[in-house]
């Protein structure tokens, strides 16, 4: 049996590329990646590899650098804005598992979002009159605000994934509004709605993330605190969801999504792949949920709506279906995009930035300019930012060949 | 008994009417390209203000200023199609829904901006005017939204089952391709579809835009209520649209009349989620609504 | 013949609304066997297919497989008992490569849970590696290895016909489901076709059943022929015998065979 | 007549399918088009009837000219009206239509007198639609399908004919009578342009034969000299020089032919 | 795990600063002539500087300025805040300093994750906050607030403001409190309206609605008058129509009915309440006004039976402030009574700067001890002010009763100003009323 495989090129993947490849057994080394010849594995392990080239290894220890250096550079109001952009990220690929991958589309994230938030507010958050709260620390309450909502959506699961397509779409969303009429009325844990409460306090094995530190000299303030936390959580995350994606249940998703009853008859349980889907979905949306009220301060009832959820889908069209990196790249799109319009604005025409004059405000250039780029990355480029990567990518193989 | 009938039942079949006419909105558009159109309430509302332009502004008679904001609508709709909906023929129904969205944005941003901060009336004739019906008070309103609503779908109804071109759009509806191969024009079948759906919604939305407080931009977001509707019909039935729509809209009323009385522990404004609710309900038994018909899984 | 057939189906019956597609159909295939069925247009033949794995529920009858009884069973059930098929119609998973779609077929063999595929290293890595060696194998025996990482949606018709079958094979069947496996093919793929399935009889041993209008293939390579027409029963014997059968003739064949 | 030239023809920018093909139906002959899967059959139709671009194809050089005037710049509808009918590969019916419906709709861009003779013609070709008009034609078995397809097709009177594949996935017994049926509308005047895999049988209706290898035409010939051609008989019709070779037979080795033209 | 994140190995090395100062960010401190100031004070003067030689003092402005449910009065607001501080700046500033508001406004929707964004974003600019309105987005970024230094003037009628509990003494509101507000209008009511044997109330939750409606119960039980309930209802895009609460008013069989909700809906619930038959008296909260609404079908009905409670009198007013007022704008009206709120609501910022100018300490420091103690001087708008001391002595409890009139500037007339109540002022002011 082959114990060494080439791979065909790396361009379109369709027609043959060379065959066989035996002779890479020849050349040894224990790791794929020999110098020169990139695609060359010598272990099905070292292909299977995330990581799987130089190169990639190489950008992504660059990127890591950079992202960990951005704090000490940046502005507090910058730093919140990215932290942003990986609890979104978060998020954003836990749509992406359950829409982008197993091809569930729902509208529902921002439910089990809301759901995270609470979770957290009751087991991590303080008691006061009016709410409950349990004020331990975040290493309990941070898994509490995943597995609680998870839980539930392995509830939901049943129900779900009886309904096909656009059905589920709406059903979903149903979620979303029972769900906010749910957080507004139960008041003692979420505040009742046009009140709400303080978020889960921020206390890590007991450092509180509020605060400044020293390190190496430098002071970190209490954004980037928490920027490098969520980075963390950020990067275990979106690895764990990697992983998921390259194994068996990653490739069951896939034929959940592309054919279900053919899936069925390879011996994938429709019922237990779904059911997963949606339960490790919600984990990821229940963890980006309680991270995001940190950032915003406060938790309210109404903020769990239709509009977030279609934020999510924002992000893993305009990132790209069924993958984690474009999950990052939506992300960081959605995030960004309103904050560079606004600086933007000032030399826009017709744009006011006080109220009351030009053609529009800024907010409404935002919505619009999102609204439309929705529409542009669809029509344009149905694989969003990530299948823009890959042209650029390609284009810059190809040269000088390239026409 | 008279609040029964005039704040549970015509009140209920006053508001379903206008649900049913957003619902069969959506069915169409669903039917013909394959897509659930969540652009319908920025259409709907710009429909109430094109509508309260023409009445209260240019001043032209009520029917004729609703039939005018419907013209215009259905050129509004056929342009969003030809812009941002063609190009999507073929690729992901989904895509094409999140594509809808982004006009949504689009449309409901132009409409705030349109409508501005102030609340605008549509400049209807009924106002808060009552009549009797077999000697029972109800609200003209109520009793426009019933029959126009029923006359628009019924209208548009047997256009689809009966002409030429009816039978066209739904051939396109099931094969885009073979369609084509017939002679059908598929693309104009697609702006078709977007036409009558959007001139439906603005009829829809000068009826919604009769509230005694005027209608403001955010009044949209009322037409999300035809989203369940359409799912307890059963996306591709348009009679499943009307009934859907009507018993909603009554279970809705009968909920606000008398949930606050009986059942007060399910919450304040519980019927906003009634139609969500009944929708799960439905879903439990019938996956594909009650009328619609069964994705056939044949391998 | 020895012991017990390796399935048995009794009094098969399945309903649409009114109409009866199958309708009181029994027949016993063995183990090793190659088995036919034939029948003219909606006779039925895809829709025993579908009652076999599991994906339409008949209102009556048996199936027995290596006696245990399969009715009743969802489909990922029955695909575990070793029940494997291709489709009349192309069913694979257009948008991942052939290797994954090969992978997809060893689903069943993969026995890790979903925390170890969340951190990807031992258990669920070593499964991994091992499964990608059965389906090199099968990549070998099909000879479709250049084409291991092409999109299944990019490639021809007779080499997605392949790929279903090589995905079928991954599942490590000990009954094959064949939905015309030539249906569109020139001579030339057709004879390709009956290369591999003869040898995946001679090499791995599995036992087929196979739907096919190609009557040359079928009369060449089947040991037994089962007849259907409008999902009734009307013969059943060896090529030789049922060929020459005149309700055969009269249903299905016409007069040139 | 209906003529191609030169024609090239490329999908997704990039994959080009059609290398040069040239060929013609004159009006009421049936023509035979051959060739392996994949070779670019479908797509010699798809440019015909201007289906190409939404399959993301195009042409890229050549002409489709019917009776000396290019139709290829028309869109599907113009070519329907120009007078060219089809029948797709895998019958295409509109399963929730009635029969009635579906034929219908083939007319779609006709007159009503046309309508009303179309249906006439359809009925009595295939009297079993007639019986069977109001019924939805999802229910319809595949042969039957295969003649509502046929049926449709002609709905719009068109002089000429594409038929893909129609005897694909059908029984021994009704692709005899398929044959029967392309040769009887043959006689009311319509020309038709056969695709199939199965050789034999469009062999036997047609009066010329072309095969399409990998995109290009590689034999253009009477469809008698190409049953007596050896290459032929071999690769296409299964018969070898004793006559039909067993598949039990078959080598184990790779035997592709490659075609000089 | 496999991962690299470097962040979690870094915090054992870390050590919790103790001095809470921004040393992080050095602000461009300085001093102009003797006057010391840190973040959001610059020598230069503002962009659009009105007095060239002075330095320049920047206020954010969060507010609600296009698509949130506010927008209709935020916008107004906004722009009376503008003339108010253009006031400021043609009487030559304060200490030698200009103040901008209009370079740091942002629009925030009414929701608080905006909210909060924003702020973060104008944070690193400005001095205080001028405005920032609504409850819920302002309770988002008051802990920051807190550790900023940062004081505001709140857009809202909260009653939690008066409480150093509920605002860390960081927002200076303007005029009586929501809960307050519906007493005096019941004590008005009950004097010339008639004796009401039943009350409702009828709102929005949260700070808006639910703070009105508990100052109706309140009301109820001092004058041993039946409560009726407080119906909960929320604008026309959540709840669709106002007809779940158009029910309940008519089968509450109440003799007065206090709203709070916004303009459209208040118009919804008088007009469908009167054609179902109920014949009792509205009394409405300040934010249920809007002067289109005398052309919508409502009109009528709200001439008849619907009385507007504000915490200011109108557009006309003979005080020194509403000359002041109208005069900015040049006899122009305004679109609604937002202009004049947003005048009114920036008094006490105005106040805060200068007594901090005189301490010759604008630093956001300087700025929020002036806070305690702060006298404000509304110019006959509103009573003299004092914070910081005890609320139930120093909340304002006066309020104006208005009518809807087509032929008054802004839809409606004055019927009473200066209005007082003896449950209102009875009313023992401890903590936030909800
Ligand atoms: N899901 C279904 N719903 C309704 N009718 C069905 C369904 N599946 C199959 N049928 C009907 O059952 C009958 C048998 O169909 P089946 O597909 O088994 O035929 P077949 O023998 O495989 O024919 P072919 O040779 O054309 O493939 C046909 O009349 C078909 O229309
Ligand atoms: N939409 C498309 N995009 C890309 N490639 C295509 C497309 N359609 C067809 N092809 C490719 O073009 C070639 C010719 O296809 P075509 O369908 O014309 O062949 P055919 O001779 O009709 O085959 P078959 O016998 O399978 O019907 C094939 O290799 C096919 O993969
Ligand atoms: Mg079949
Ligand atoms: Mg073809």
């Amino acid at each position: 049996m082959t114990g060494t495989t080439t791979a065909p090129e790396r361009g379109r993947p369709a027609g043959g590329g060379p065959s066989g490849g035996r002779s890479g057994s020849f050349l040894g080394g224990r790791r794929g990646g020999l110098r020169g010849r990139p695609m060359l594995y010598t272990s099905y392990g070292a292909d299977q590899a995330i990581w799987n080239t130089p190169a990639k290894r190489a950008w992504t220890l660059a990127l890591v650098a950079v992202v960990l250096m951005l704090p000490f550079v940046l502005s507090r109001d910058l730093t919140s804005l990215l932290t942003t952009v990986f609890i979104f990220a978060i998020g954003g690929i836990g749509l992406n598992l359950i829409t982008g991958y197993a091809g569930q589309v729902s509208l529902g994230h921002a439910f089990f979002m809301g759901l995270g938030a609470y979770t957290a507010a009751i087991f991590g958050g303080e008691a006061t009159d009016s709410v409950v709260g349990l004020g331990l620390d975040m290493a309990i309450w941070l898994p509490m605000a995943g597995i609680v909502p998870a839980a539930v959506g392995l509830l939901v699961a049943p129900l779900a994934a009886r309904v096909r397509g656009l059905y589920l779409a709406i059903l979903t969303l149903g979620l979303v509004f029972i769900g906010e009429h749910i957080f507004k009325e139960a008041r003692s844990i979420t505040g009742g709605a046009g009140v709400g409460r303080a978020p889960a306090e921020p206390v890590l094995f007991g450092l509180d993330l509020r605060a400044r530190y020293h390190v190496f000299g430098h002071i970190l303030s209490r954004e980037a605190v928490f920027y490098f936390v969520c980075f963390a959580i950020f990067v275990v995350m979106a690895i764990a969801a990697r992983n998921l994606t390259r194994s068996k249940l990653g490739r069951a998703f896939a034929a959940v999504r592309d054919r279900d009853v053919a899936a069925a008859v390879m011996g994938v349980s429709l019922q237990r792949t779904k059911t997963l889907a949606f339960t490790i979905s919600s984990f990821y949306a229940g963890i980006a949920g309680a991270l995001l009220v940190l950032v915003i301060g406060r938790v309210t009832p109404t903020n769990w709506n239709l509009f977030l959820s279609i934020d999510f889908l924002a992000v893993i069209l305009i990132g790209g279906i069924a993958t984690i990196s474009g999950s990052i790249l939506g992300a960081a799109f959605v995030v960004l995009m309103p904050r560079l319009v606004s600086e933007l604005a000032d030399v826009v025409p017709f744009i006011s930035t006080s109220p009351g004059s030009g053609f529009l405000s800024v907010f409404q250039l935002q919505t619009m300019l999102f609204g439309a780029l929705i529409v542009v990355f669809l029509v344009l480029e149905p694989r969003g930012l990530y299948g823009l990567w890959i042209r650029v990518r390609n284009y810059w193989k190809a040269w000088p060949f390239s026409h | 008994m008279s609040e029964l009938i005039s704040l549970g039942l015509i009140r209920g079949l006053g508001i379903g009417s206008t649900y049913a006419l957003l619902a069969v909105g959506f069915v169409i558009i669903y039917r013909a390209t394959g897509v659930i159109n969540f652009a319908q309430p920025a259409l709907m509302i710009l429909g109430a203000y094109v509508t309260s332009v023409f009445a209260t502004s240019v001043g032209i008679p009520f029917p004729l200023a609703v039939i005018a904001a419907m013209a215009v609508l259905a050129l509004v709709g056929l342009a969003t199609e030809r812009v941002a909906l063609r190009p999507m023929v073929g690729k992901l129904p989904f895509a094409a829904a999140m594509v809808t969205v982004g006009v949504f944005i689009v449309l409901f941003v132009v409409a705030h901006r349109l409508i501005g901060a102030q609340v605008r009336t549509v400049g209807d004739p009924w106002g808060l005017e009552r009549m009797s019906v077999f000697g029972i008070g109800v609200a003209q309103v109520d009793v426009a939204k019933i029959v126009i609503s029923m006359v628009a779908i019924g209208a548009v109804g047997l256009f689809l089952a009966r002409s030429r071109l009816g039978l066209a759009m739904r051939a396109t509806s099931m094969d885009q391709e073979v369609a084509l191969a017939q002679g059908v024009n598929v693309g104009r079948m697609f702006g078709l579809a977007w036409a009558i759906s959007a001139a439906l919604a603005a009829l829809a939305g000068m009826l919604i835009g009769t509230a005694a407080g005027g209608f403001d931009a955010v009044l949209a977001l009322v037409a999300l209520k035809a989203l369940p509707v359409i799912i307890v019909g059963g996306l591709d039935s348009i009679k499943g649209a009307v009934y859907a729509g009507l018993f909603i809209g009554v279970a809705e009323a009968l909920t606000r009349t008398y949930q606050p009385q009986y059942a007060p522990w399910l919450g304040a404004n519980f019927d906003v989620v009634v139609p969500y609710v009944i929708m799960i309900v439905v879903l439990v038994f019938r996956p594909y609504g009650l009328f619609g018909t069964r994705e056939v899984e044949r391998v | 013949m020895t012991a017990a057939p390796l399935l048995e189906v009794d009094d098969l019956t399945l309903r649409f609304g009114g109409m009866t597609a199958i309708d009181q159909v029994g027949f016993t295939v063995d183990d090793g066997e190659l088995f036919a069925i034939i029948g003219p247009n909606g006779a039925g033949k895809t829709s025993i297919f579908n009652c076999l794995s599991g994906v339409y529920r008949p209102q009556q009858g048996r199936i027995r497989f290596r006696g245990e009884e399969l009715l009743g069973q969802r489909p990922d059930h029955i695909a575990r008992r070793g029940v494997a098929r291709m489709f009349q119609n192309i069913e694979l998973f257009d948008n991942l490569s052939v290797l994954d779609n090969l992978m997809l077929g060893r689903h069943q063999h993969l026995n890790y849970g979903t925390l170890s595929a969340l951190v990807y290293a031992g258990r669920a890595k070593r499964a991994e590696i091992e499964n990608r060696r059965a389906v090199e194998d099968i990549i070998d025996f099909l000879e479709i290895e250049a084409i291991r990482r092409s999109l299944v949606g990019m490639l021809p018709y007779g080499l997605k016909k392949r790929v279903e079958l090589g995905r079928a094979l991954a599942m490590a069947p000990q009954l094959l489901l064949l939905d015309e496996p030539v249906a569109g093919m020139n001579v030339e793929e057709t004879e390709d076709m009956a290369r591999f399935i003869l040898d995946i009889r001679t090499e791995l041993g599995i036992t087929m059943i196979m739907v096919e209008h190609d009557m040359g293939l079928v009369m060449d390579i089947a040991d037994r022929v089962l007849v259907l027409d409008f999902g009734q029963w009307i013969s059943l014997g060896p090529p030789s015998a049922v060929q020459n059968d005149p309700a055969v003739i009269k249903a299905y064949l016409g007069e040139t065979a | 007549m209906l003529a191609i030239e030169n024609l090239d023809v490329v999908y997704e920018d990039v994959i080009l399918v059609l290398k040069s093909v040239t060929l013609e139906v004159p009006r009421g002959e049936i023509v035979a088009l051959l060739g392996a899967n994949g070779a670019g059959k479908t797509t010699v139709l798809r440019a015909i009837t201007g289906l190409l671009d939404i399959h993301r194809g195009s042409i890229t050089r050549g002409s489709v000219t019917l009776d000396g005037r290019p139709i290829d710049h028309l869109d599907a509808p113009g070519t329907v009206a120009a007078g060219i009918g089809q029948v797709m590969e895998g019958r295409r019916i509109f399963t929730e239509f009635t029969v009635e419906e579906n034929l219908r709709i083939g007319a779609h861009t006709a007159d009503r007198d046309t309508i009303g003779a179309g249906l006439e013609r359809a009925y009595t070709l295939f009297p079993v639609l007639a019986e069977r008009r109001t019924q939805v034609a999802g229910y319809l078995s595949g042969g039957e399908q295969q003649m509502l397809a046929m049926g449709r097709a002609l709905m719009a009177q068109p002089d000429y004919l594409l038929l893909d594949e129609p005897s694909l996935g059908l029984a021994p017994l009704l692709v005899q009578q398929m044959k029967d049926l392309i040769l009887e509308i043959n006689e009311q005047g319509t020309a038709v342009l056969l695709v199939e895999q199965n050789a034999a049988m469009a062999l036997s209706v047609a009066s010329h034969g072309y095969v399409l290898e990998t995109g290009k035409i590689v034999m253009d010939k009477s469809a008698e000299a190409l049953r007596a051609d050896d290459d032929i008989r071999e690769f296409y019709l299964g018969l070898a020089d004793e006559g039909a070779v067993s598949f039990r037979d078959v080598k184990h080795y790779k035997r592709r032919k490659r075609w000089l033209s | 795990v496999d991962d690299d994140d470097g962040a979690e190995d870094e915090t054992p090395e870390v050590t919790e600063e103790d001095d809470p100062a921004d040393e992080d960010e050095p602000p461009d401190e300085g001093e102009a002539d003797g006057i010391a100031f840190d973040i959001g004070v610059t020598e230069e003067p503002c962009p659009e500087a009105v007095n060239p030689d002075n330095g320049c003092i920047y206020l954010g402005v969060l507010s609600d300025l296009s698509e949130g449910p506010f927008a209709a009065l935020a916008i107004p607001i906004t722009a009376g805040q503008g003339a108010f501080w253009q006031r400021v700046n043609e009487d030559g500033g304060i200490g030698g300093f200009d103040i901008d508001i209009a370079t740091y406004t942002r629009d925030t929707l009414y929701d608080p994750q905006e909210h909060s964004a924003r702020y973060r974003e104008i944070e690193p600019n400005i001095l205080a906050l001028a405005q920032t309105l609504g409850t819920e987005p302002t309770e988002a970024i008051l802990s920051d607030m807190d550790s900023d230094d940062v004081i505001g003037a709140p857009a809202t009628w909260w009653s939690g403001w008066h409480f150093e509990d509920s605002d860390q003494g960081l927002i200076l509101e303007s005029g009586y409190s929501y809960c307050i507000e519906s007493q005096i209008g019941l004590d008005w009511a009950a004097a010339n309206v008639a004796e009401p044997s039943s009350v409702l109330a009828v709102g929005y939750p949260g700070d808006y609605g639910g703070d009105s409606a508990a100052g109706v119960e309140a009301w109820a039980e001092a004058n041993d008058v039946e409560f009726a309930g407080w119906v909960e209802t929320a604008p026309d895009a959540v709840v669709g129509s106002q007809d779940a609460a158009i029910g309940q008013v008519v089968g509450s069989g109440a003799d007065v009915v206090v709203l709070a909700v916004g303009p459209a809906e208040a118009a919804a619930i008088v007009g469908g309440s009167i054609a179902n038959g109920f014949e009792g008296q509205f009394l409405g909260s300040v934010p249920t006004w809007n002067p289109a609404l005398l052309d919508s079908p409502a009109g009528e009905a709200l001439k008849a039976v619907y009385l507007h409670i504000a915490p200011w009198e109108g557009w006309e007013a003979d005080t020194a402030g509403h000359e002041a007022m109208r005069e900015s704008v040049g006899g122009d009206l305004p679109d609604n009574e937002g202009f004049i709120f947003g005048w009114v609501w920036s008094y006490p910022i105005k106040a805060a700067l200068e007594a901090a100018a005189a301490n010759e300490d604008l630093t956001r420091a300087g700025l929020r001890s002036a806070v305690d103690g702060l006298e404000v001087d509304y110019e006959g708008m509103l009573p003299t002010a004092t914070f910081g001391g005890d609320p139930d002595e120093t909340a304002t409890r006066t309020a104006v009763i208005n009518r809807p009139d087509e032929d008054a500037p802004l839809g409606v007339s004055t019927v009473e100003a200066d209005v007082t109540g003896e449950t209102a002022d009875a009313y023992e002011y401890t903590s936030a009323c909800a």
